[in-house]
């Protein structure tokens, strides 16, 4: 079983799981390839905005205002006269921080109650899944909007909105592979050596439980940059110098029939980064999961 | 006899999407009308692709007839279209599988699926269908089939699943019934009985079989003829008594020798096949079983020996003669060394007074559901009242049906599990009077190697790390120290030292079973548990452990529990027996006399249950009827009298006490053998 | 009589009689709060219930008071006494009679604290009781005299409501509106719509309409669409026949789509004005602000974001109110260096990052504005950042919903802007008369100047019966509030429908509102 | 039989109790977080200009705006108990009335999204597992992907200007008819396609790896029996919880789309009281809300137990 060396994780793979994989193999890497290639220009945007953009996004050429996009403005400018290449590609940094930082909070506090949930058990279970039935009654959105009214629109609250809303679903996904690594067998046999709770829970419940995560944080990725965009759509975002993508799209709306390139574009960015993420997820998640491999 | 099925030249590829495997080559064979023909084989050996291949399954998993045919009544089914073959499955070809219940749609009920079969092939309208399937399930001896056939397979116990998937088989009458490995998942008694009635469908019917197992007490039991298959290939094939008589292919050899018997000799090792089988992406040049064979020469190395008739009979050895003159020679002597087999075990320690464990009275209740309309909590009694002891240096056996509390018996010894009551005492120390971390430094000697090698390792760690562990809680060592001291544990177990830095995955079920063992021995324990430790290995495998358990247990007087499903193994190794039943301990005795005179009738019925692998002998099958009853409400007084075939209205009101009905012989039965 | 329209572009007179029937779907953009004249402080709100209540007179688009409810009235010598005939053969579409009775009850009704009056106590101010003469004959007291209250009375806010229907529906009265207008209310599905049908009893449209009776249509159905796109989207698909508040690039495109047509009509009172804070520094120096004043290109701002389809402010008032200085147009013009200059003498230097600093502090300008983006004001934000980083002003936008707490409460601002619906240049002073620290204490005034002159100035506009000298006081108002650069004019707001090529009529009063009585619809 | 019956009422009931729980835990917890909403209710409800300190004391006390949070808490919570959800703070409006005119749009749009997301993400699901890694499946991950890769807001947008305003086939907006439910719940319903089409098609697979299945092709089975009859009931399971919690987001996600399509609808009013701190009308629509979901999620749970007679089994044990 050469193939098997080099995939990390390796739960009993049965063998007819050897299945069809060679018709359209290119096929299904070439999407995982145009992906990554994607995800990673999306991030060198975000992190060297000016390298790539050909203007400043803040300037304001009066002169073309919603003019078409042509060599100089490959994606057209704006009402403003702002070269919308330029911003799309800037905004791609709030767009990332929005999805990468509510990603990390959410995956973080939902993953550390769904551990704890799963871990210990019982009373602590019973209570913590409580509170997250709890905030699952709350639709995500609704939860969000409430957070970002209460605490103003600011990146970080937009941030910690999106972030509280997926705290359920990572609850629950990391409890669940909680309760079901702590059934594992070697786990029950660090046990019996006699390693202290907290050991096993660093040394073999951790590492092997937090795979799902990985592929929830992935998607979760997308779903926080809708969300966000959702929330600018509803008024709830922020004014920035630079607007983050799904500000970018729901200011521009307004224009579609007259100027269809300043909110296509950046739609275009988040529909294709989403999709990336997800395609991506996916293979993570075919990956993980040895039934589908 | 006529022929009824005829394969040729049969050859199977897998495409995955690195490589094309080739999983099985050149295999020809036939099965006759009314004719029982089995294939064993070590695991990996391509016994469930011949059968499925067969039935042109593999075409659902990317395999691929490479070349051969396979003809049943003149029709070729490798040139067949999935449409025709559809009439043909089923119908005039059966099959039944290892698992039942992963065999059965969860989600439709029993009936739903037989009467399925039945009106796909339009053998009759949807009435008529249903007649049908309870008559079969009648026939397979399923009581109230009209109620089963509303029932859910989850509804159904294991056994009676397999039955009612052999009825699902038999609902076309088919020519030709598949079964691979029937009765592998199921307890000996349930075997016993799934063989018989095997048995008695095959000479009702006229039906022929091709009968998959590894085990050769089933083949020898049920076989015309046995075909044996190594490394995707035939290497031999023959009557089944020829065959056991003497095999002509060293491997055949092996195989028979790896057997243990009831009677064989306790103070020898095991014979066991030298490594294990290769892994079909890099199969050894010329014969594949040469690096395991003693006999190998240079043209085995090099030349694939093609399968030849030799005396009426098939075998794929370049020296077939030549050995077997060498084997009939010296049979008994085994000069031929495979292993060493002329070392005697010593001689067994005197026994110490001291118990190491003493069990007093314990029981381990589990709660079930909570129910809002009635207060009283009903409880799942897996271990019910048990007392004994284990002594010092000795091996204590355990077996029993599943589902008789075995493994809750260990964990609850080891204190893995709070008991619901009870006492055990551990070098006389009340383990359950410990603090948590008293606790776990006790458990420095007491160590654990479970059944399933791929689930008890962690599949993220390394090997060394996974040996080291106990060594990273316990003792503080440098790393270098840790690093010598698995290094000396791998060698101890057999594997190679340079071992360390690999993964699991990378290891055969063996060899993780030799990982486990190194790592139950790492802290130098007073005491192993070894729940179903060998269960899942093959036979030439399973006696390479057992034989490293008992060096180990001798080089460090080691106090072994050892659960087990096989008997003949359990008897191997345990100097005392324990049989439980429904969580409760009814007869222990040493072993030797626990076999040779059991006192209660369960013992007697689960020793009768085991197939011997000796066609030779005849036998009065004393089978144990019906399955183990549920531990949520076990039956009033004896818990065994709804089974036994002595039971009396006392058995049924009266619980036996567990008395000593002889010197070191304990039994629960008033009326013991 | 009435028959001059505002700035109506389309709309041109057909030659036959106008047909009756038909139902007319005008979108509104937002969703309005009450139909509740007394309650309401939106204009949308106006816009639905303009066609349910009338009020006692009309303002003509000459700014002159002509009768409506009222056939006549006379202003007492000291100005605190109004008295006016009312018409005899009114009545209220639930049948109660109109009457003196029915006057008194509906401004009572407004001072009322119970009733949670909104912007129509501004309105009524200073009014202080009424006296029932006669069934016909009202007599209206004020505290102090008030050149604009007669004027306030033509606004809808402070229509005559049934004072049976008020009585029965106590605070819902605003889901169950009941006036004298030419529409009677038939329901209002919140966010969905508002249907008003025909009042057949009616026959007392005011001068500015030329169908004086019943209106030709059956029904309107106000249609609420917020989003932009839709209401645009609906209109040309023909789902709905009218659509309000077209934004600025849609115009330009409609006015080349064969189906439809633009209605026109500039809003008076005061124009979009962003108000400095001058209770926070720098910004109480004249100074700081003028540099921002001569920064600020306004031109750019409506020429990017409303393609020169609005007009620019130049003063607190809008052009077409009374007292609007027309020589304040074109005054101020775009300089920088000037700019540069001003900050430099108050101390605020460039540092290296290019942003001013004075004392280690850098010079930024806290600008708030609400949400949602409601004819691109936050897009004006965007525009103003930018134009003053060049004068190194770092410009901290706030958009929030929370207009209240921030700028009304808290006065947590820099910069912040307001525009309002008036008749009146009255309306001035609510913005720039000083106020007590106990008024303070409630609500903070936006800006907060105060300066003693423009104060004698709007309180003798107020009472001023002189209109030349009335319009004199105002007009040093004005000017004075754009020489201390107190604020920036910004926009007038300019009331655009896009109907169906087969609507007529739709008219417009003199605030911008609009006017169904001679709306019809071509078959 | 009747031990079944039992046991299923049993279940039944406990989880009815443990929703009841769980609603009125969204009510504390929603009130708290609007309790954190800056903003005066108060001074909203005046005219600012005009309103003296005195009349704004005196309506926050009218309203119970001094008393302590917890206080307020209460005496909502004992009001709810009897029924009432008392009145909008912007226009005096009784609540219970406005949040049960507003519903049936919003249910209707949920249920019709529900229905269009459940058919393809399910027809989807299926082709794309059966066909795993043909150009069928890559299609059929493609669309789900678009699904949950586009903002609605974006997508009904883009729907309204081409079936709108450029074919003129559909209504761009209203609740009336079920023409005007069309684009609505295909540009909301896209989402949830896309989950399902993903989840139908990982259950799928996993399903067809099944051991049963292999049973069910050597009884002679045609593949379309097994792969519709047997795997995809079996594939259906997890599906459904996935309708189950994507009800939930389906409903949240009304909020945006009924903006959007001018829909009358719970979504706009949650929208707009949040915005202006109306507390009782979003205790209102989240009470429906948690309940609706709970329902739905209770039906789901029931819904197992005749799907797959595994739960059934197991909870009487
Ligand atoms: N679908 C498949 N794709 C690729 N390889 C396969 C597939 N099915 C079986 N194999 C390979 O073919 C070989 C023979 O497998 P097979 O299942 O026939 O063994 P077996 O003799 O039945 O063993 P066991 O006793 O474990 O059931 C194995 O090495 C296995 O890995
Ligand atoms: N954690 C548990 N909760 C509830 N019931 C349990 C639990 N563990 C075991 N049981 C039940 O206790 C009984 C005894 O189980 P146990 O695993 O000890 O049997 P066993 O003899 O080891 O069987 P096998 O041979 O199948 O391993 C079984 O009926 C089992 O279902
Ligand atoms: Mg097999
Ligand atoms: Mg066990």
């Amino acid at each position: 079983m050469k193939e098997m060396v080099n995939v990390e994780t390796t739960l009993r793979v049965p063998k007819w799981t050897l299945r069809k994989r060679k018709t359209n193999f290119s096929l299904s890497n070439l999407f995982l390839y145009t992906s990554t290639v994607v995800v990673l220009f999306i991030i060198a945007c975000a992190v060297f905005p000016k390298w790539i953009a050909p203007f400043s996004p803040t300037y304001m050429n009066a002169e073309h205002i919603l003019s078409k996009p042509s060599a100089d403005h490959w994606f057209g400018t704006d009402y403003f006269g702002r070269d919308v290449f330029s911003l799309v590609i800037y905004g791609s940094q709030d767009s990332l921080i929005i999805g990468v930082a509510s990603v990390l909070i959410g995956g973080i506090i939902g993953g550390s109650i769904g551990a704890l949930a799963g871990y210990i058990g019982g009373f602590v279970d019973v209570i913590l899944m409580r509170v997250i039935d709890i905030l699952m009654t709350i639709p995500g959105i609704l939860l969000a909007l409430a957070i970002a009214a209460a605490l103003g629109p600011s990146l970080f609250n937009i941030v910690l909105a999106v972030a509280a809303s997926a705290i359920p679903g990572y609850a629950r996904v990391m409890r669940g592979q909680m309760m079901s690594i702590k059934k594992r067998k070697f786990v029950d046999a660090s046990r019996s050596i006699g390693t202290p709770n907290w050991r096993i829970f660093l040394w073999h419940i951790l590492p092997n439980s937090w795979s799902p995560l990985l592929v929830l944080g992935t998607i979760g990725l997308g779903t926080s940059i809708l969300i966000g965009s959702g929330l600018s759509f509803l008024g709830l975002g922020t004014i920035k110098e630079i607007p983050d993508w799904g500000a970018l799209l729901s200011q521009g709306r307004g224009y579609l029939t007259v100027a269809w390139w300043i909110s296509t574009f950046p739609g275009l960015a988040i529909t294709l980064f989403v999709l990336s993420i997800n395609i991506i997820g996916d293979k993570l998640r075919d990956s993980f999961d040895p039934k589908t491999r | 006899m006529e022929k009824l099925l005829e394969i040729k030249d049969l050859q199977v590829h897998f495409t995955g999407s690195h490589h094309k495997l080739t999983a099985i080559k050149d295999v020809t064979l036939d099965i006759k009308k009314g004719e029982t023909v089995c294939i064993v084989g070590e695991s990996g050996s391509g016994k469930t692709v011949t059968s499925k291949t067969i039935m042109r399954l593999i075409d659902y998993e990317s395999g691929e007839i490479g070349e051969g045919s396979i003809v049943i009544d003149g029709i070729d089914l490798t040139k067949l279209s999935q449409k025709k073959l559809r009439t043909i499955r089923g119908k005039k070809i059966a099959m039944i599988f290892q698992e039942p219940m992963a065999a059965f749609d969860p989600v439709f009920t029993i009936g739903k699926q037989i009467t399925e079969t039945i009106l796909e092939h339009k053998q009759s309208n949807k009435l008529g269908a249903k007649e049908r399937a309870i008559y079969l399930l009648k026939r397979v001896g399923i009581s109230d089939a009209e109620i089963r056939l509303n029932q859910y397979p989850n509804e159904l116990s294991g056994g009676m699943l397999q039955r009612a998937m052999i009825a699902m088989a038999l609902a076309c009458n088919p020519d030709l019934l598949i079964a691979d490995e029937p009765t592998t998942a199921l307890d000996v008694t349930i075997q016993a009985q799934i063989l018989q009635l095997l048995q008695e469908l095959k000479e009702e019917m006229g039906m022929s079989i091709l009968l998959i197992t590894h085990d050769m007490g089933v083949a020898a039991e049920m076989a015309d003829r046995i075909i044996v298959m190594y490394a995707g290939r035939i290497v031999e094939q023959a009557d089944v008594k020829q065959l056991f008589e003497q095999p002509y292919h060293p491997y055949t050899y092996g195989l028979l020798q790896s057997i243990t018997t009831l009677d064989s000799d306790r103070s020898k090792k095991l014979y066991s096949i030298n490594g294990s089988i290769p892994s079909l992406a890099d199969l050894p040049s010329g014969c594949h079983f040469h690096p395991r064979c003693p006999f190998a020469t240079d043209l085995c190395k090099s030349e694939l020996p093609p399968l030849l008739e030799v005396n009426n009979r098939q075998t794929a050895c370049w020296y077939a003669e030549e050995i077997i003159e060498k084997l009939v020679d010296k049979r008994l002597e085994m000069k031929v060394g495979i292993q060493p087999q002329k070392e005697m075990v010593q001689e067994l320690p005197e026994r110490t007074s001291l118990p190491l464990f003493k069990v007093q009275e314990l029981s381990k209740y589990y709660p079930i559901g909570q129910n809002l309309f009635s207060r009283q909590p009903s409880f799942m009694r897996a271990v019910d009242n048990v007392s004994f002891h284990i002594h010092e240096g000795e091996t204590f056996g355990l077996v029993g049906e599943s589902g008789s509390g075995k493994s809750t018996l260990g964990r609850v010894l080891l204190q893995l599990e709070i008991p619901t009551g009870g006492e055990v005492f551990f070098q006389g120390q009340d383990l359950s009077k410990l603090s948590a971390r008293e606790l776990r430094e006790k458990r420095r000697d007491m160590q654990v190697i479970y059944q399933d090698p791929y689930g008890s390792v962690n599949p993220r760690w390394k090997i060394g790390d996974i040996i080291g562990e106990p060594l990273q809680v316990h003792e503080a060592l440098s790393v270098k120290e840790r690093n010598n001291r698995v290094q000396e544990l791998l060698e101890i177990v057999g594997l190679n030292k340079n071992s360390y830095d690999r993964y699991p995955h990378e290891f055969s079920g063996g060899q993780r079973q030799r990982i486990a063992i190194a790592r139950a021995i790492a802290l130098n324990p007073k005491f192993i548990l070894a729940d179903e430790a060998v269960s899942a290995l093959d036979v030439s495998v399973q006696a390479q452990i057992i034989n490293l358990l008992q060096d180990i247990q001798r080089e460090r007087n080691l106090t072994y529990l050892f659960i087990g499903h096989g008997l003949n193994i359990v008897r191997h190794i345990s100097d005392r027996i324990g049989v439980m039943y429904l969580g409760q301990l009814v007869e222990l005795a040493n072993s030797d006399e626990l076999f040779l005179q059991p006192a209660h009738h369960y013992t007697k019925g689960l020793i009768g249950s085991i197939p011997m692998a000796d066609p030779t002998r005849i036998r009065e099958r004393i089978t144990l009827s019906g399955e183990i009853p549920s531990p949520a409400s076990p039956p009033t007084g004896c818990r065994f009298h709804t089974r036994c075939p002595a039971a009396t209205a006392r058995c049924r009101e009266e619980q036996p006490i567990f008395r000593e009905v002889a010197k070191g012989h304990w039994a629960a039965c008033h009326h013991p053998l | 009589t009435g028959t001059k329209n505002n700035s109506q572009e389309a709309n041109a007179k057909d030659a036959t009689q106008p047909q009756s029937g038909g139902e007319l779907t005008y979108a509104l953009a937002t969703s309005p709060d009450s139909l509740d004249p007394a309650r309401s402080g939106l204009a949308v709100a106006v816009r639905a219930f303009r066609t349910i209540f009338d009020s006692l007179v009309v303002q003509a688009p000459d700014n002159t008071i002509k009768p409506w409810l009222a056939t006549e009235w006379t202003v007492s010598d000291d100005g605190k006494t109004y008295t006016f005939k009312l018409r005899k053969d009114v009545k209220f579409q639930d049948g109660t009679p109109f009457n003196a009775e029915a006057v008194k009850y509906s401004f009572d009704r407004i001072i009322d604290p119970k009733t949670q009056a909104k912007n129509a106590v501004a309105l009524l101010k200073p009014y202080q009781s009424s006296e029932v003469v006669d069934d016909y004959t009202i007599k209206i007291n004020l505290t102090t005299p008030s050149t604009a209250f007669l004027s306030n009375l033509s606004q809808a806010m402070l229509g005559i409501v049934s004072p049976t229907a008020s009585e029965k529906y106590g605070d819902q009265f605003g889901k169950n509106p009941v006036g004298t207008g030419p529409y009677k209310f038939v329901s209002w599905t919140d966010n969905a719509d508002i249907v008003v049908a025909k009042n057949k009893d009616y026959h007392w449209g005011p001068s500015i309409v030329e169908n004086k009776d019943a209106p030709y249509l059956d029904k309107i159905t106000f249609k609420i669409i917020p989003e932009e796109a839709t209401r645009i989207g609906s209109v040309q698909s023909g789902q709905v026949l009218a659509a309000e508040t077209v934004p600025p690039q849609n115009i330009l495109s409609l006015k080349n789509d064969p189906n439809t047509q633009l209605l026109r009509v500039n809003t008076i009172g005061l124009p979009y004005t962003l108000f400095f804070n001058q209770r926070r520094a720098p910004w109480n120096d004249v100074k700081a602000r003028k540099a921002v004043q001569l920064a600020v290109d306004v031109d750019a701002i409506v020429k990017t974001l409303y393609l020169d389809t609005y007009s620019r402010a130049w003063s607190p008032l809008s052009p077409g109110i009374f007292g609007y200085d027309k020589s304040l147009e074109n005054g101020s013009k775009l300089d920088v260096k000037k700019a540069n200059q001003l900050l430099d003498e108050i101390g605020y230097v460039k540092g290296a990052d290019g942003l001013r600093e004075k004392d280690g502090k850098k010079l930024t300008l806290t600008y708030v504005d609400g949400t949602p983006n409601r004819e691109k004001r936050n897009d004006i934000a965007v525009m103003v950042q930018q134009q003053l980083k060049k004068i190194g002003v770092k410009v901290e936008i706030n958009i929030t919903k929370d207009i209240a707490s921030i700028v009304q409460q808290k006065a947590d601002y820099d910069l912040y802007g307001n525009s309002q619906v008036n008749s009146d240049p009255n309306a001035l002073r609510a913005f720039y008369h000083s106020t007590t620290p106990e008024q303070e204490a409630t609500v903070k005034r936006l800006g907060g100047g105060s300066d003693t002159e423009i104060d004698q100035w709007l309180e003798a506009g107020t009472v001023e019966t002189d209109l030349a000298k009335r319009e004199e006081y105002y007009k040093k108002v004005q000017q004075k509030i754009i020489d201390q650069a107190w604020i920036l004019p910004i926009y007038v707001f300019p009331y655009t429908v896009a109907a169906s090529k087969n609507v007529n009529g739709i008219k417009f009063d003199s605030l911008g509102y609009p006017l169904f009585n001679d709306a019809n619809i071509k078959q | 039989m009747e031990l079944r019956n039992v046991a299923l009422a049993n279940k039944i009931l406990l989880k009815i109790s443990s929703a009841l729980v769980s609603i009125f835990g969204s009510l504390i917890l929603v009130f708290f977080i609007i309790y954190l909403l800056p903003g005066d209710p108060v001074l909203s409800m005046l005219d600012p200009s005009t309103a003296s300190a005195e009349t704004v004391a005196n309506l926050r006390k009218e309203l119970g705006f001094d008393q302590p949070i917890y206080i307020q808490f209460a005496d909502y919570f004992l009001n709810v108990l009897h029924g009432n959800f008392g009145q909008s703070i912007i226009n005096s409006e009784p609540v219970l009335p406005k949040v049960l005119e507003h519903f049936p749009a919003t249910l209707t749009l949920t249920l019709t999204s529900a229905i269009f997301s459940i058919a393809i993400g399910l027809l989807f699901g299926v082709l794309s597992a059966i066909y795993r890694n043909k150009w069928v499946d890559f299609i059929a991950r493609l669309i789900g992907l678009f699904g949950i890769s586009m903002p609605t807001f974006w997508s009904g947008i883009l729907l309204i200007l081409i079936f709108s305003v450029f074919l003129n086939w559909l209504p761009a907006m209203g609740s009336d008819g079920w023409q005007t439910l069309v684009l609505p719940s295909l540009s909301l319903g896209f989402v949830g396609a896309g989950l399902i089409i993903r989840m139908v098609r990982t259950s799928m697979l996993e399903v067809i790896n099944e051991q049963f299945i292999v049973t069910l092709r050597a009884k002679g089975l045609s593949e379309r029996i097994i792969m519709y009859q047997h795997a995809l009931r079996n594939a259906l399971i997890p599906a459904i919880t996935i309708i189950g919690i994507n009800i939930g987001e389906l409903m949240a996600g009304t909020v945006v789309i009924e903006t959007v399509f001018s829909r009358q609808g719970i979504g706009r009013i949650v929208a707009d009281a949040i915005m202006a701190k109306d507390l009782p009308v979003i205790q209102g629509v989240v009470f429906f809300s948690a309940m609706v979901y709970v329902i739905i999620n209770l039906l789901v749970d029931l819904s197992y137990s005749f799907i797959d007679p595994r739960v059934r089994r197991s909870d009487q044990r």
